[in-house]
């Protein structure tokens, strides 16, 4: 069997083994396992309004996956995609808001401004890195608080008067789209699917194509290697975070301009950075993985809804699913080495 | 703008026949909290499961149902669900989701919506508010009333509207009846925080605060908590709570040396339950407010105060005083402040 | 409001919500010392603070004031079992270590409200009864100054926290567990040389390092949150991890570090009754916390190293 | 006889790879017994068989005449079979004691006893004559130190067979001098040893018989006294095999490298490299010797960007390059084959075909406005890899598969088709065998003799002795004395390098 087939076979076989026992689990719970995966079916795509949902939540989760991807492959580790997020979303819906210009300049400048921001959060931690060696983990889980707890004043004092939430961006910097909302009976399907998986194609452009996404993975194997061959490693440090930063940053868009058009202040993370964790990791950190794993989780996590409602199973499974789906995909070695033994067995 | 939905409405009306004149179904769509977060969510759920159980429903797609939801996302999505599924009127719970029922009310055009806690201007949308103020002033008037050390606390969970009703009701009620009392405000910035609530209570109750009333959420069980471990430890001191939307009591509960004490007074309660259960009834007759903003207060049976607890000294003292308040406020006498701008004009006399 | 007035305030503050994030950050550093990156610190207070809350609920008619000791004890034997995963797919079946872990989290928070909504039909459970309540340690509370600072109002398990962390960094750096457990996560063929079962010592880490993170969230649950819900464990988890490496691997540097934390987050909520803090916006003194780590961390820690194989996994025969 | 070890025709295989095939080792008691053979031939496997790291699929081995079956090191301790491994298993941030005691600790109620252990530790080291610090930590003492610490480590278990793999490449001369003082006094002891080694010269000094493999068989057994080293290296080679390569007379023009007054200081802080003087002309080779951490790494740090000097100046052609940046300094036409392959010559996650082009992939052909041009690349690759002799089985193999000798190779391909006016080769034949070894000195001739200049640093007198036109003795960071190596001996060379004497280098420098 050849490698590639094995590559695919893998994250199939972990799937299915993840639907396996969620439905051991069902019915050991004295579940209907049938009914549940029906509801999680047509929860997902049972209906164009629910498909439309599913690609809605796709996006963030595509561009969060992207976003810790970027960091993996180069060495580090972005827990604050989350933080990154939040304040991307902020400078999305304070850009929307706050001027007054025709759409062509008004929703690029909104995007450009919720990517500037989750690269300026994320520059942070890189900048620490490369200066002072801090690891990169804590700072960026701090700096997830610190987004927090800021983009709640901010929403505060700058976005309204002591209120909870800002105005509705304005329409000239929506993503929302007739178009898909006429298309899929009023689901908030928007534009964002398209820069989702636009930037999916640049990051594997980047990484596997540009000179210097040769260097930012040459540096994330071997920094001294990498120095020795003239590549200036604190600045691809750097540049790798903000990178990774920009997508998560646009992730935070997608939720300002277009799932939600406005911002409010929030009690705890989204879950969408670090969803993005899992996303990235079931994905393999490359791009086209990542999108076929948000596609997956996305899914799921939409389908779990209607499960309560219409199978009564609590919508947790899902959770379950997901996370014994990533403990397969991680296992594939005893995966590949069972595809191995069948596959020799079968040549006999 | 709805030819799909009406095309999908025929089908189903001919698949099963069973229609919005047969039986009458409501269902809501709760935040993270879920139904038994002992706020708000849980008051809702209770009115719903009455109007249910009043009216011969059962739990599940036929009858009265919520849907929780897993993050802010999912508010929109799961109120298309509920009215794709035909209930005749689903409800948002919380202020967070009044852009989710905006957004649904317009696309879906004839089913119902109620919305809790803040206001959405739709044809087929009946908003509810809540005199928070007056259910907190009478709280106010309990705690200003119970303290002996004229230091009293309030924890707020996160700012909002809803929120600052609480306080500033909370500081006119003290006000009215202890002119020498002081209350020290701190806002927890989290609604799901139980140590944020604990260290804030540990800071008031170790500065002298005998009565803490929290607007919190989870964040509350701190505060409880740390009543309750300060009065095990030192039973002859006071250190009472004020529980807050349902009735708390349960989480007071002390034993020491064998003996049950309770260390909350009493808790300002918003009657979701009735407002929810009210509105469905409306709607079942064929009343439904669509458009309008329903405002409940202590006229309404819509916020109230619970029983005050045997172990307060000053009980009987609070209990008159409480009536007397109430009857102003019913009728009008005094008009509770609901925002800390109107506080500052506040007077009662 | 006097120095000595706010240092009781502080203090007891201070250790009731350093002492989860101790104990978990202690679990972190078995797992890691031996070799195995443990992200999942986080599901596995989870699973000890949902084991914690009911147990405490279903025995305490039975075992009364004992009830939230053994509770302890349960939530740690499940904290050990649910960590198994983590080891298995980490160790045997050569998983990344940081994907194992994220799968731990999700899963912990997915089996623990699935279990809570088939017990009690309900999302989040009933407040226990007989939980870790305030005590003046006896004898030690009554040393003038120090007594009252450090051992009034305050609770048993922040003593228990910091007593388990003096006993990890006696087992780390004395005995010959230690020196195996940490030679493995350094240099695993050269421990394998010298006949130490690498993927033993492995699995004895994972399996503490989930014994003590069951702990830290049964401490949280019963001594804090009083019940368990989706909110119970939110990032706890997390700032233990931080707290291992603020603390560069070494138990008592996790301490220092999990007590920093809490020092500078009851600062924050204390702060507000401190006369040169009380006009600053509230909202710097929420952010303060992880403000201060990120500057205490660039500032004095500087560079900290993990366990040189960390994360790796150790393959009989291979370079 | 007596035979301690035998291994009877084993055979060891890595997924359809034959690394050992049929190989027979008999070892006498009280002799030391070398192990011979190419890179890869399978020496370390055979030994690693030995000790319980891999099972054989086939054969058997005998301890002192009894079948044994060795499945994990513990076994081998058990049997008194010690081995010293190639790469050192040592944790670095544990104490000598520390490291030695590790699983078979000494303890008092379950607690380390460290005292007992380091005076254990202590008296077996001054038995053997093995001096070493007991408290010091592994990371602060020299390779010939950690050595000593891994001997210590199998006299501790009571090994009475030692195995030394390669133990040698990494020492310097002077360490390797006391290490067959130590050896000796072993045999003396009791002990057997078996001795891995690529210097032949070594096997004439010490072993008493040596066993030969080439690619993975036995070649057979010979008496030391009974063979000369000619022999040994085309038994081993299966080919003749020129040891003093054949230069012509180097022809030195202008100075491409001038170094003038340079000063660096090492990562403690230290002053490594003092006001140091070299100057290295077109076409001919300069070697440096001189004990390990005299400041030679510190010096080709700073020459190459990878380390900041405190002072002086490096000129290239007479363009000052000193302190800029390892890409401006090699854009200014110096290459350099690194000292820690593993370290800084690759990276070995990548392909080796993408390590070919480890500086120059931002360069035409290998890209173009920023993308990467990867048919170029690896067409780059397939070239050197066949013009080096790189033994991969593709371009698209990760340089971490490629054995060390194949890695090596692969970089100075990769330097030398940089066509560099100055060519840095710090140790660059480490660890390899005789054939790779004339490999790697044949190009540094040939670059000589296309007029570039080379500056070679070893520790290796040998190699210094035959490459070197002209030879730079560093002690203490500086250069003490300039000689022809026609005009001196290794004992001369070893006296300067030991600082004991001074030459008069001044006029020498400043051709
Ligand atoms: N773990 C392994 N997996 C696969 N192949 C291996 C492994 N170890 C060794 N080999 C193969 O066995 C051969 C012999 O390797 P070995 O390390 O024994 O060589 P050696 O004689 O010690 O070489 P050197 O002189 O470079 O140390 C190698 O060429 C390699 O192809
Ligand atoms: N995990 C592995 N899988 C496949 N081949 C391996 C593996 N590990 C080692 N090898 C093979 O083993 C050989 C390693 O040779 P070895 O490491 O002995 O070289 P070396 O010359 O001894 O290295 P060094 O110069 O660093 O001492 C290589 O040929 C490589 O292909
Ligand atoms: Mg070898
Ligand atoms: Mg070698």
């Amino acid at each position: 069997m050849s490698n590639r087939t094995k590559n695919i076979l893998v994250p199939v076989i972990a799937v299915l083994l993840g639907i396996l026992v969620g439905t051991i689990i069902m019915v050991a719970s004295g579940y209907d396992a049938a009914a549940g995966y029906t509801a999680l079916w047509n929860g997902a795509f049972g209906d164009v309004y629910f498909t439309g949902e599913v690609i809605r939540q796709v996006t963030p989760y595509i561009l969060a996956g992207l976003a810790v991807a970027f960091a993996f492959r180069t060495g580090l580790f972005n827990i604050g995609v989350e933080g990154q997020l939040i304040v991307g979303w902020l400078a999305a819906v304070w850009v929307g808001v706050s001027f007054d210009l025709p759409k062509v300049i008004h929703l690029p400048l909104a995007i450009l401004a919720a990517a500037a921001a989750g690269a300026l959060w994320a520059f942070i931690p890189g900048y620490l890195k490369a200066k002072f060696r801090v690891h990169e983990v804590i700072v960026t889980i701090m700096m997830n608080y610190v987004a927090l707890h800021v983009t709640n004043n901010v929403i505060r004092t700058v976005l309204s008067e002591g209120k909870e939430r800002s105005e509705n961006i304005a329409d000239t910097a929506s993503l929302r789209s007739p178009f898909f909302e006429g298309l899929t009976e009023y689901s908030r399907l928007h534009w964002g699917i398209f820069i989702a998986v636009i930037c999916a194609i640049l990051m594997w452009f980047i990484l596997e194509k540009t000179t210097k996404g040769f260097e930012l993975r040459a540096v994330g194997f071997n920094e001294h290697a990498s120095q020795y061959a003239g590549m200036n490693v604190k600045n691809n440090i750097i540049l790798s975070m903000v990178i990774s930063g920009t997508f998560a940053g646009l992730a935070g868009a997608m939720e300002g301009l277009g799932t939600f058009g406005y911002t409010a202040i929030k009690s705890g993370f989204t879950g969408v950075g670090f969803d993005g964790i899992a996303v990235a990791l079931l994905g393999g950190n490359t791009a086209i993985g990542v999108v076929l794993a948000a596609f997956l989780f996305g899914s799921l996590k939409v389908g779990a809804l209607n499960m309560p409602l219409e199978a009564g199973i609590p919508n947790e499974l899902v959770d379950i699913i997901i996370a014994l789906i990533i403990f397969f995909v991680a296992s594939s070695y005893i995966i590949r080495w069972f595809i191995q033994r069948m596959s020799k067995k079968g040549v006999k | 703008a709805c030819g799909n939905n009406d095309a999908k409405k025929d089908e189903t009306t001919g698949d099963n026949g069973k229609n919005t004149e047969e039986t009458f179904k409501v269902a809501m769509v709760t935040d993270v909290g879920g139904i038994d977060d002992k706020s708000f969510n849980q008051s809702a759920w209770k009115g719903i499961q009455e109007f249910g159980e009043e009216n011969g429903l059962e739990k599940g797609q036929d009858g009265y149902n919520y849907l929780q939801s897993q993050s802010d996302a999912d508010y929109t999505t799961n109120l298309n669900s509920l009215a794709r599924q035909d209930f005749n009127l689903v409800f948002g719970i919380g202020f967070m989701m009044a852009e989710a029922v905006n957004e649904i009310a317009g696309q879906q055009k004839d089913a119902h919506f109620g919305i809790v806690d803040s206001v959405v201007e739709q044809p087929n949308v009946a908003s509810v508010l809540f005199k928070e103020q007056e259910a907190s002033f009478l709280a106010g008037v309990a705690a200003g009333l119970a303290t002996e050390s004229n230091k009293i606390g309030f924890i707020g969970g996160m700012k909002s509207e809803v929120i600052e009703r609480f306080e500033a009701g909370f500081l006119a009620g003290v006000k009215a009846v202890n002119a020498d009392a002081n209350v020290d405000v701190q806002y927890a910035e989290a609604f799901d925080k139980a140590e944020i609530g604990q260290s804030i209570a540990s800071r008031m109750y170790s500065s002298g605060t005998d009565v803490i009333f929290h607007a919190a959420g989870a964040t509350g069980n701190g505060l409880f908590k740390e009543a309750r471990d300060l009065k095990m430890k030192n039973p002859s001191k006071n250190y009472w709570a004020i529980g807050v939307d349902s009735d708390q009591e349960a989480e007071g509960v002390v034993t020491i040396d064998g003996k049950k004490h309770n260390v909350i007074i009493t808790s300002a309660l918003k009657r979701v339950d009735v407002a929810v259960k009210d509105l469905s009834t409306k709607a079942k007759e064929g009343n439904f407010p669509g458009g309008e903003t329903t405002v409940y207060g202590l006229a309404e049976d819509g916020v109230g105060l619970a029983k005050i607890n045997d172990e307060v000294a000053a009980k009987a003292d609070i209990e008159a005083k409480v009536k007397e308040f109430e009857e102003k406020i019913k009728n009008g006498d005094i008009t509770v402040p609901g925002t800390l701008k109107d506080l500052k004009n506040f007077s009662v006399k | 409001m006097g120095l000595m007035d706010i240092l009781l305030i502080i203090i007891p503050s201070t250790l009731l919500w350093a002492a989860p994030l101790i104990l978990t950050a202690l679990g972190g550093i078995f797992s890691e010392r031996s070799g195995v990156v443990n992200i999942g610190l986080e599901g596995l207070m989870v699973i000890g603070a949902f084991t914690a809350i009911v147990f405490n609920l279903s025995t305490v008619d039975t075992l009364g004031n004992m009830t939230p000791w053994v509770a302890l004890l349960v939530a740690m034997a499940a904290g050990a079992v649910f960590s198994m995963l983590h080891a298995v797919a980490s160790i045997t079946f050569r998983a990344d270590h940081t994907v194992s872990g994220v799968a731990i989290n999700l899963l912990a928070v997915g089996v623990t409200l699935f279990l809570v909504k088939l017990i009690y039909d309900k999302g989040q459970t009933d407040i226990i009864q007989e939980g870790f309540s305030k005590i003046d340690i006896p004898v030690l509370s009554s040393i003038p100054v120090i007594g009252d600072l450090f051992f009034s109002n305050t609770y048993w398990t922040s003593y228990v926290a910091i007593i388990i962390a003096i006993i990890v960094w006696f087992v780390i750096y004395k005995t010959p567990f230690g020196l195996r457990l940490r030679s493995v996560g350094e240099h695993p063929m050269a421990a394998d040389t010298m006949g130490i079962n690498v993927t033993k010592m492995r699995y004895i880490g994972v399996i503490l390092s989930g014994a003590l993170g069951g702990l830290g969230g049964a401490v949280y649950a019963q001594s804090i949150s009083s019940d368990f819900s989706h909110a119970t464990i939110s990032g706890q988890g997390f700032m233990a991890l931080a707290a291992m490496i603020f603390g560069k691997w070494h138990p008592l540097g996790a301490m220092g570090a999990a007590i920093f934390f809490g020092f500078a987050q009851s600062l924050s909520i204390i702060g507000k009754s401190l006369p040169f803090l009380e006009n600053i916006p509230n909202v710097y003194l929420l952010i303060a916390p992880y403000v201060l780590t990120i500057l205490a961390l660039t500032g004095f820690i500087g560079r900290a190293d993990a366990p040189k194989a960390s994360g790796t996994h150790y393959i009989k025969g291979s370079r | 006889m007596e035979y301690v070890i035998e291994m009877l025709n084993i055979r060891k295989e890595f997924s359809g790879f034959v690394a050992n095939d049929n190989i027979t080792l008999q070892v006498k008691k009280g002799e030391i017994h070398a192990l011979l053979g190419e890179n890869g031939a399978g020496k370390s496997t055979l030994m690693n068989v030995l000790f319980g790291l891999y099972q054989p699929e086939q054969g058997e081995i005998k301890v002192k005449g009894k079948p044994v079956n060795i499945t994990n090191p513990n076994i081998a301790n058990d049997l008194g079979i010690g081995m010293v491994h190639q790469h050192f298993m040592l944790v670095d941030t544990f104490s000598v004691t520390e490291n030695i005691i590790l699983g078979m600790e000494t303890t008092k109620g379950g607690v380390i006893d460290i005292r007992t252990a380091e005076e254990e530790v202590r008296k077996i080291s001054e038995r053997y004559g093995l001096a070493v610090d007991p408290q010091a930590k592994i990371s602060d003492i020299s390779v010939g130190m950690q050595q000593r610490v891994e001997i210590l480590k199998t006299l501790y278990r009571g090994a009475e067979i030692l195995i030394f793999d390669e133990p040698t490449a990494v020492l310097t001369p002077q360490e390797i001098k006391e290490l067959i003082q130590i050896l000796r006094t072993l045999i003396k002891e009791g002990k057997s040893i078996i001795l891995i080694t690529h210097k032949l010269k070594e096997i004439m000094e010490v072993c008493d018989r040596v066993t030969v493999i080439r690619k993975g068989k036995g070649i057979g057994t010979v008496n030391v006294s009974e063979t000369n080293p000619n022999e040994l290296a085309s038994l081993m080679v299966g080919r003749d095999v020129v040891f003093t390569t054949d230069k012509s007379e180097a022809n030195p023009a202008g100075d491409v490298l001038k170094i003038k007054g340079l000063a660096v200081k090492d990562s403690r802080g230290v002053q490594a490299v003092r006001g140091l003087d070299l100057s290295v002309r077109a076409g001919e080779i300069v070697g440096i010797a001189g004990v390990d951490g005299n400041g030679q790494t510190e010096l080709i740090e700073a020459i190459t960007g990878l380390r900041k000097a405190e002072s002086g100046s490096v000129k290239i052609k007479g363009k000052e390059i000193l302190n800029l940046t390892p890409r401006k300094i090699t854009e200014s036409g110096l290459a350099h084959i690194p000292q820690d392959r593993h370290k800084h010559g690759l990276v070995l996650n990548y392909p080796i075909g993408e390590n070919m082009v480890l500086q120059t992939y931002y360069k035409s052909p290998f890209s173009k406005s920023g993308v990467m041009n990867f048919k170029n690349i690896y067409d780059k690759a397939r070239k050197l890899i066949k013009e080096y002799d790189v033994r991969t089985p593709n371009e698209f193999t990760p340089a971490r598969a490629l054995s060390g000798g194949n890695q090596q190779k692969a970089i100075i391909g990769r330097e030398v088709d940089r066509d560099p006016e100055i060519l840095i080769a710090a140790q660059p034949t480490r660890g390899l065998d005789v054939g790779a070894i004339e490999f790697i000195h044949k190009r540094l001739i040939e670059q000589r003799d296309k007029g570039k200049a080379v500056l070679l640093i070893s520790f290796e007198l040998d190699e210094i002795m035959n490459v070197s036109d002209r030879i730079a003795v560093i002690y203490e960071g500086e250069i003490v004395a300039i000689v022809n190596p026609k005009e001196t001996t290794e004992q001369e060379l070893g006296l300067l390098m030991a600082g004991s004497k001074r030459k008069e280098a001044g006029e020498e420098t400043n051709v």
